[in-house]
Order: C-alpha cells, then structure tokens, then sequence
C-alpha cells in the first residue's frame, strides 16, 4: 500500500476527528444551531473506504455524515460553515448537519432518515453503470439501518443488476439507546449478503489499512462489472448517540476497551514503528490539521448568514 | 394529428422522449414486453432495449429511491407503479428524499424524474387499487403533480414532465387509458405546466376539475345546457403548479362555481380550489362555492356500492343544479 | 399422519380447484365484477399448511386468496357470494377478492399490497404471545414479495422477539410476467432465513403431505416459544397471473412439466395407491365437492345486492 | 390538577391507560428507559416491564405493521415514530391497511391504535425533521386525527384516542412538550373527539387554528387587542372528525377569519376550513377567508431562513391587520 495514502490516511482521521471534537464543543455552548451526531471512534471506516475511491465516484451517507464528507474530500470550511447556518457553507446553509450535499465530489448528501440513503447510493451506481463512466457508489448506513426494508430492496437490486456499489455498514453496535442485538437475532450484518447472492465481508472497523483492503477489492470487483459487496466494520462511538443526549445507557466498560483500540491512536504508533513517519512528522500532521480547523472556524464565525429571503430560492430547478 | 388512445399518448410521448436524450429511462414492475401494468410502455423494450426498459423486483421504495438517485446523478428516470395506491410504500423516497434534495443541498443537484401514477376507482378495483393521492403530492414543496384527462394532454404533459427538471408526480386516471382522441405528432409538442385548459365555454357556473371527472363534467355540461343551465368546464391539467389566473377569470365572468373531483375532499385539490376563490374572488360570487367528491368511505368493491359512491354525471348534474 | 386428514387435504385441495376453475369461467363470462388471480396448481401448499393449524390460529393472505380462504375453513356460499358483490358475502360485498377477512377463523384478509401481510401476521403472533393464548400465525406471501422491505422488516421482528409465526413463501417462480430470478441473484428464498437467524426450509409445494409435514414442524417450534421458521414452498401456476391476462410470458414447456406434478391428479392416486380410500371414495368426493360449488355459486346468484347506502357504513367503528 | 409538562401529560394518559386495560402496549424506538425521542414513555418501562413497553428495531413500515395486525387480534397498540416525518415510510399499513380494513372487511373486525407522531419545525432540526402531515391523513377516510395544543389536551385527547377502536394519527408539536400547564387528576379526564375549543374568545375576527400555532396566536392575540382588534381563538384539537359547528358559529359572530397553520397551504387544514367557511358561513363573511402558513419550501437549516418561513405572532399580527 501506498505510503503516501497511508500518511493522508492519518491526516484524514485526525481532521475528523478535531472537527468532531470541536463541534461537539462548539454544540454544546449553543454555537451551532440544530443537533449533531458525532463520528468519534469511527473514523477508519470513511476514510479507509473513501481512500479506495476516486474522486468522481459517489457516495451516500448518514445522519452520523461528517466524517464521511471529510474522507471523501470536502472542504472543512464549507463544511463547518454548513454547520453554522452560514451562507458560505456546501449548501448555503439550508442543509446542516443531516443535509449536506456536495455533488462534486459525488457526495450526494448525508441523510436524516435512517437507511434513506442506500437506494440513492445504489441508483448513482445504476447511472454509473447506464453511462459506462467507470463510476462505482458506496452506500455508508450503520447497523440499526440494516433493519430497514430499503436496505433489503436496495442491495436486492443491486445485487440483481449487478451495480457498481458497495454497501457498507458501520456496526458501532447500537441504535441511538438501542444495544441491536436486543432487536436482532443475527450477530453479524455481513451474513445478509446471503440473502442477495452477494459477497459479505467483515473487517476491523478501527484499523484503516483493513478497511483500505476490503474496500479497495469491493470497488475493484464493482468496477470489473461483478456487482456489490457488502462490508460489515465492526466500530464503537466514543460519545452519546447525539451532542447533548442521555449517557445513561452507554457501557462504560466496552467503550474503555473500545477506545484501546482508538485509530487516532494507534495508528500513528503502527506508521511509527513501520518506519514510515516519525513522531515530529505526525506532530506537524496535527499541528496542520489543528490549525486549518480553527481557521474553518473562524471562516465559519466572519462568514454571513444566508439572506432570509433565499430561503424561498433553490426549492425548484428551472 | 393521429388518433389514439390515452395510453398510447403515454408510450408515444414517452419513446419521442427516449429517443431525444439518451438518458431518458423506465423504471417498474413488468414494464419490458408485458408493457407495464397498462400497456403504456408496451413495444418500447424492443426498440429501446432492457437496459433502458427496466423491469424491477417488486420494491416500491427501493427502485422509486433508484430512480432518485440516477436523477441525482445525471439521469431521466420515468417510474411506474402498477396501481399509484401504492406510492404509500415509495413515498418517502418522493417527500422526505426527492423533493427536499436541491433545497437541502443549496441547488447544488436536481432531480429531474417521473412519478407516473395510475388511480382512481371504477371496474370495482376495490379500496386499495382505487386511491387518488394528487391532494397529498400537491401539498408538498418541491414537487410538481400533473393529472391529464385526454389523449392530447396526455401526451404534451407527460414530455413537460420528462423534460422538467423536477420530482414530477404524473397521475393517469385508469378509466382514461382506452379514452380516443386526436394527439399532435408534432415530436415538440409540449404542454406547458401551470396552464389550465378551458375544455368547455360557459357562462352561468364555472366547473373546476382534473382527470377523468372532466369527462364526466362534459357530459353534465350537456346535459345542463338543455335545461339552461351554461357551464363552462375548466381542466387543471397540473395541480401544481396550478393556474390560479385562468379558475379566477371564470369565476368573474360566470359568479358561481362547483370544485369537482372524484376522491375524498377533506384537504383536497377541491378544497384547495375552493379556498383560492374564497380568498381571490369572493366580491365575485354569486353563491357561496361548492365542492363535490367522494363521501368519506374507502371505494367498495360491489358496483352497487362502488357507482353510489363514487361522482358520475348524474349526481355532477344534481349538484349543479342545487347551486340554482 | 391422520389418514381423515388426508382425505380431507385431498377434499380441501379439490375444493380450492373446482372453486377457481369456476372463478375463472364465471370471471370471463363477466359474471363477476373485478379481477382475480387463480390459486390453481399451489393447492397443496394452503391446504398442507392449514392443516396443521387451529380453527383459531391467524393467517394472513395474498391477492392470490380463495385458496389461503378455503383452506383455512372459510365458507365456499360465503366466499363466493363476496366475489359477486353480493350483501351476503364474507364482507357484504365491500371487500372482493383482495379483501376477504374472516376474523372468526383468524383470516386477517387477503391483501391487494403485495408485502402487505406480513407485518399483519407478525403482530397477529405479538397478540398471541402477549395474550398468551398458544396460537400461531402464518403470513402467505410470494416470491415476488419477498423483494419488498415489509418481508424483510417483518421477519427480523418476527426472529428477534421469537413470535410465533411461520413466513410461508409460495414460489411460483413469477411476479406477473417477471421471471424473478431476473431480479434476484439468489434462486432459493429460504437461504434468506439466515439473515434473521431462523430456520429456511425448502419444500415441494405440489405436495401436501411434505407441506403438511414441514409446516407441523414449525407450528410446534413456533407454540413452543422457539420462534419464526420461513418455509419456501416451490410451486407453479396453472393459469395466468390474473384472468384475463395475456400468456405471452408464460413457459409452456415448464408449465408441463409441472403440470404432471399437479396435486390434483398425483394426490388421489397416492391415497388409493395407499389403501386410504378407494376409486369410488375420491369420486365420491368430487362429486359432493362440485355440487357444494354448484350450490355456492347458485346461493350467491339468489343473494341480493347490497343496499347501496350501506356503502357509507362501516367505515368507523363506535 | 397538577402543573406539568405537555410531554408528561401524555406519558401520564398512556400509564392511566395501560394500568386501566393490560391490552394497551407501546411500539417504537428506544421507549424503554430512554423514554423515546421525547421523553414521554420515560419511565413506563420500570411499571410496566419490556413486554408492554416495546424497542423495535427501526423499521417504521414493520412495527406499523405489526401494530396494525395486533390491533386487529385484540390489542391496542401506542406506536411512537421517533418524528413524523417518516410516517412516509409506514404509511402504507396506516392508509392501505389500517384505514381500509374495517370497510372491506364489512364492519368483522376494528383497528384500535394510535400513532403517536412528534412534528413540527423550529430548532434548526432541518427539512426532514420538520414536516407536519396532519392534512394528508385528514384526508383519508377510515382515519382519525388529533393534534392537541396544551398539556390538559395532550392528556384528554390521548386518552380518547387510546380507547378508540379506530386508527388515530396523533400529532405532538415538537415545541409544545416543554410547555408547563394544569392538567387534571381525574383518570377519566377524556376529551371527545370533534370538539374544537375555543381558547380565547372575541369578536372581531375568528382565527381557526391548532396545535403549536395556538400559542402564537394567543400571543398575537393580545397585541391585537391594544390595536383594538378583539380575536376569537379556535383550537380545532380534532382535524378528523372536525367541529364544523363551532367554526361557523364563531365565524357568524366575528365575520372575519384566519386559517392559521404552521406548514404548507396546499390543500392543508387551512384549506379545507376555508372552503367549508366559504360553503357554510357564506353570507356572514365581511371580508374573505384568509389562510396563514408556511411559504412552498422545505424547513430550512439556518435560524434566520427558518424564522423566515416559519409562522409567528409578528407574522400572524401582520396577517390579521391586512384583513381590517
Ligand atoms: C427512518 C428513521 N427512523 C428513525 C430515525 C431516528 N434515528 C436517528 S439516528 C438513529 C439510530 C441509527 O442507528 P444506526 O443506523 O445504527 O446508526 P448510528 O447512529 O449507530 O451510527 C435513529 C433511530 C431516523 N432519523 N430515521
Ligand atoms: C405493493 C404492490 N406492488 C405491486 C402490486 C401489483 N402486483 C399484484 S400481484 C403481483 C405479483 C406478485 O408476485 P408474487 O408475490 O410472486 O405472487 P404471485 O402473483 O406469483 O402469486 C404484483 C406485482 C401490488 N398489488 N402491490
Ligand atoms: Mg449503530
Ligand atoms: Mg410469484
């Protein structure tokens, strides 16, 4: 694997991870309008997978999105601007948190209704596919969502179509206060690629070499024409399911051993001991993305608010 | 000009269309050779290809939320369901989805597709193969819905619709699809939104209306000139957008108006309607406004019941002639 | 097995047959008013199925019916007559063919949504299970059903709070004209028990002796408090998807051959084969079976119209 | 009386119920221990154990579904949608099943269930946390639909609505579970659907409202009346059945009015109050009927485009000032 790509990989992570950390802040002093679902602890998922993209392929994503933007390439500055409500930011601050789209990218928008994502991830595929542009799309949802019929629908189409799209779930083991395996008799997620006929992976969700892996040969096998597989990543969240929300039904024990296994930490060790970077080189890795958050932050605070009369433009597309 | 049916009007328009841009495309159940639930794309698989003509498992959310997704992505996606009582199933795709997207997304995509819909009662369907969601699809934002009653319109609307670059929910009346008329073969022929067609002149009662129930007030409409009574029958064509100048000029000039639809009318097209002349021309009306619909129960199957229930010329007559 | 039980499978099955064959001549005739899609050639799997329940266990059906109806203990006077529209009808005349219910016999409705059943029957188990009164519920469904989320969400509820009832998938192979294999990778639907950790059983619906059998299994499990099986019964149909349909789709070569496995005709002559009954006895049968129709369908023609201002009634209850 | 929470009025109803009838349950997401999206099942779960307070997994068409078949084999089902909004994904088993069932089935079997829907915009929680679809479930036939403003209400209505035999839509403003108000003690505190109360009188103009925008428009209401200008409050409560009665009542009194709602006006509540005005009160109207709503947008995100679009009392103020 490509040494570069495994330094950005780190420096992705860590920018998730700071912009998380401050919003989670910034939420909580009522800076930031609306609510927020933090991607602590699961950084490795977005990043390893989107590290296996290309620019122009597409991607869905969640409620839980920020992290999924970030890995895929968005500018922290819209994106923080975004979460603001400001006029500068990807959406011109009509989105926030839950909407925020940046088709440029292919990113075709985080998503509030759980599971409402993976048809529109697999319908990307479809256009993909139609116009033989070499495209593939990943659907992100977590584990609660593999409950929803249109994860069922979905992947059977793609699966029967043979899309280019990988279907990707972050089992971070619960929905909202809900432990799944209370409301699932299944352990594993990836066991319901039997159900489509296609192949079900599980990988190490906080190790993003593992991630790079599964996913790198999802989308070489989606782009060769053979159709979906869904990656199952095995993750825990380090913070309550909202900024704000009831801790009470969070286990304090499995989230300990969890955070053993945080990317943010081990990571840089693993690039370390490899002799791939050193130290000094992952400071200067943080010391950059630190700064270039708080820079997001203030772009965001100097930016203006929309105009209040755009809020009645953009609803139609001439 | 040629003569065809309703449902002929569709395939036509939709095959011209195909053949203008290459990413027109057809989403559905059995839409490939058995020509979808009413013929409508019947023949098109075999110009146009399975690739294009695409038939779905059975998954109303899922292929309705494909379909969004291609749209997003570059796409024209013309969806069918068998029976529009089902966009129940798809409808979170085409509300919470679809019609929030460019908004949400600061205009930064669109979602340029076709939601075609067959409805409404008759045959004895029964209560879930006879439903009319126009009301509820025209009260969201970001969405457009258009409800053809003839051939011609059928066939101008469903390529505005096409060619739109907006969720369309394109509603076809299933009592229409053997209705003959003459349709433009003019491969331009478009049918712009927001533009209500006078199907009848009159001067003593405005009836405002849309699908199939403009026949209906067709036939009333002859029925009353013989007993004096003038009507002039205005067909919404699209609902939203809706031509509220054209429904206002009427009423001005003939004082008196009945909201006529076949279906329900708690928080309807015709309660609508209703409220837009209430509020725009009230110093105009002679007698207070007058809707007419289904009573508040689901569409029985028996035809005794069913004919009792639902709106027919006679009954378009009797509330006609009340307003006297 | 029961030797009167298999007799009366035998009866039940003939019954269902006799009953669609005259639907159909009387649907063409115009006789009737709406459309209707025929059970004939799937006997064995209602009537295998039913067998091994209680005249109080629920059932949930399909728009392919009167066969789920009769099985179930339904009455052929009543049944017809709410073809006919008829006020004495099993619904006076409201429902038709898609919408049969009688509660007293636990049938819940045939079902005009495809899909739509099958959450109806899992909450049918809930009662059950809540009121703890030993019954069971069955949810028929086809294959062409089980594309649509309400399987999939049904089932895992289904499986995670172990409710007692069995998900019975008629695979015929089609969805109206739509080989269904081409919009599904997998050929089998029972492989998709596994993604709700129940049991997937796969049987040969023309035969009612092995449905009977498969279906006891997964009562007794389901009573026992063990939970939901999915039972996949391979079956084909005789006649088009609805009558009056064209048949240009349909497999005239597959039709036969599945023809020779016709219950019907295989199943009496097993019996006699047996020594369960003889030449005479099936006659017998038959002959009480075709004057019973006979009888429903002049019942039925006697019956009188429902009053039309019933239509406003029944729409709330007090 | 006690002082208490909109939200803890309805947890009270449903824990008054469910000790009264043990065939009363709750279905939804995270009801147990964490009380669900709003706190209002917190708690149950410690009296009443898992059996009786359900954690689905999220599957909104599913556990609808499996309410819908409970409900028809003997139980009541209180199924809780964490918001409204995605009542588009379960509204099938609400509108082609549970609606539908008792009609085609012949009056054999009912469907006692509520469905307990959180709504409403405000607090930036953005386009699909925001919708209101009271107007698409009034329209159907075979349903019910309440939206109580205050905590006695959220009581009272709750209560009837739990002992229903007919499937009700129960729409809780999400800007209303904070509010503190008296509620009365009495476990048979039911308040009968069809019945609007009138929570402020007057006599210049009727405004026609209900949940939320009751309180803006009691707020409204005082800064009217220093210009003089006395507003009749109506709280429709009910949408389905509505009171029809005490609108034109009040409406022959005032000769003026508002339909006021928080969300889109196309054929919405205040469409349908409007035309049954403008069909009933006719000649009592001094000036046309007015409605006041939401502009054709999303909800959007940012504070200052939500307070753009969304009603309030300077709002309502100016809308009834245009009228005199
Ligand atoms: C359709 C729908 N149902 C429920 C919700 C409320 N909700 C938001 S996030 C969430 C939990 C989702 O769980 P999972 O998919 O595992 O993602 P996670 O939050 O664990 O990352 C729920 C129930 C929603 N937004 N949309
Ligand atoms: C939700 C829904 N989608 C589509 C239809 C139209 N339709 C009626 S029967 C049918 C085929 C069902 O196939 P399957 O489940 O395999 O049952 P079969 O007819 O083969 O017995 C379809 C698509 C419907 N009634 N409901
Ligand atoms: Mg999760
Ligand atoms: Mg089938």
């Amino acid at each position: 694997m490509d040494l570069k790509l495994r330094i950005k990989m780190f420096r992705d992570m860590y920018t998730i991870r700071v912009f998380e950390e401050k919003v989670r802040v910034l939420a909580m002093q009522n800076k930031l309008p609306g609510f927020f679902h933090l991607y602590v602890g699961e950084e490795a998922i977005a990043v390893g997978v989107c590290s296996a993209l290309n620019k122009d392929d597409y991607i869905t994503s969640t409620h839980r999105g920020h992290g999924h933007l970030i890995a895929k390439g968005g500018d922290i500055n819209k994106a923080m601007a975004e979460l603001y409500g400001k006029a500068t930011g990807y959406n011109k601050g009509k989105g926030g948190s839950m909407h925020i789209a940046a088709p440029e990218l292919g990113i075709l928008g985080t998503n509030g209704i759980v599971g409402g994502g993976i048809p529109i991830a697999t319908g990307a595929a479809l256009s993909a596919k139609y116009k033989k542009d070499g495209r593939v799309a990943v659907a992100f949802f977590g584990d609660g969502a593999s409950n929803q019929g249109t994860f069922h629908e979905a992947i059977n189409i793609g699966a029967a179509f043979n899309l280019p799209v990988i279907y990707v779930c972050e089992n971070n083991l619960y929905g909202v206060s809900t432990r799944q395996t209370t409301v699932r008799k299944v352990e594993d997620i990836a066991v319901r690629a039997q159900a489509y006929g296609i192949p079900g992976v599980i990988v190490d969700g906080t190790d993003p070499d593992e991630v790079y892996k599964v996913a790198k040969e999802a989308v070489d096998r989606a782009r060769r024409g053979e159709g979906p597989t869904l990656i199952e990543c095995k993750t825990y969240k380090h913070h309550t399911h909202f900024v704000g929300d009831t801790d009470s039904y969070m286990n304090k024990e499995e989230l300990e051993a969890w955070k053993k296994k945080d990317p943010i930490a081990v990571y840089p060790k693993r690039l370390i001991e490899e002799g791939i970077i050193d130290e000094d080189g992952i400071n200067q890795i943080k010391k950059e993305v630190e700064e270039a958050i708080e820079k997001a932050i203030e772009f965001s605070e100097n930016s203006p608010d929309p105009r209040p009369e755009s809020a009645l433009e953009d609803v139609y597309a001439d | 000009m040629s003569r065809m049916s309703y449902s002929k009007a569709l395939g036509t328009a939709i095959a011209e269309e195909m053949r203008r841009d290459e990413n027109v495309l057809c989403i559905g159940l059995d839409l490939a050779y058995y020509g979808g639930a009413f013929g409508v794309t019947r023949g098109l698989a075999e110009e146009f290809g399975t690739d294009r003509i695409m038939n779905m498992p059975i998954s109303e959310a899922g292929y309705t939320g494909l379909a969004v997704g291609a749209a997003a992505t570059g796409l024209r996606p013309v969806v069918e369901l068998q029976f529009g009582d089902w966009v129940t199933i798809a409808s979170d795709q085409l509300v919470n989805q679809a019609a929030n997207m460019r908004y949400m997304f600061g205009g930064t995509l669109s979602i340029p597709m076709v939601m075609r819909l067959p409805c409404g009662g008759g045959g004895s369907a029964g209560a879930q193969h006879s439903h009319m969601f126009e009301s509820w699809f025209s009260f969201v934002a970001g969405l457009k819905v258009a409800a053809p009653s003839t051939p011609a319109d059928a066939k101008g609307l469903l390529k505005t619709a096409i060619r739109d670059n907006n969720p369309v929910i394109f509603f076809e009346h299933r009592q229409c699809y053997q209705l003959q008329g003459e349709v433009p073969d003019d491969p331009e022929y478009l049918i712009p939104f927001g533009k209500a067609d006078i199907k009848r002149e009159g001067k003593d009662i405005t009836i405002v209306t849309y699908s199939y129930m403009v026949h209906m007030a067709l036939e009333a409409a002859k029925i009353l000139e013989k007993d004096g009574i003038s009507a002039e029958i205005i067909d919404l064509r699209t609902i939203k957008p809706l031509d509220t100048d054209t429904i206002i000029n009427s009423v001005k000039k003939t004082n008196r108006v009945l909201c006529l639809q076949e279906t329900w009318l708690t928080c309807s097209v015709a309660s609508e309607v209703a409220a837009i002349i209430s509020e725009q021309a009230f110093d105009y009306l002679d007698a207070p406004v007058k809707r007419f619909g289904s009573p508040d129960c689901p569409v029985p199957f028996a035809p005794v019941l069913e004919n009792y229930v639902l709106p027919n010329t006679d009954k378009i007559v009797r509330a006609v002639k009340e307003m006297f």
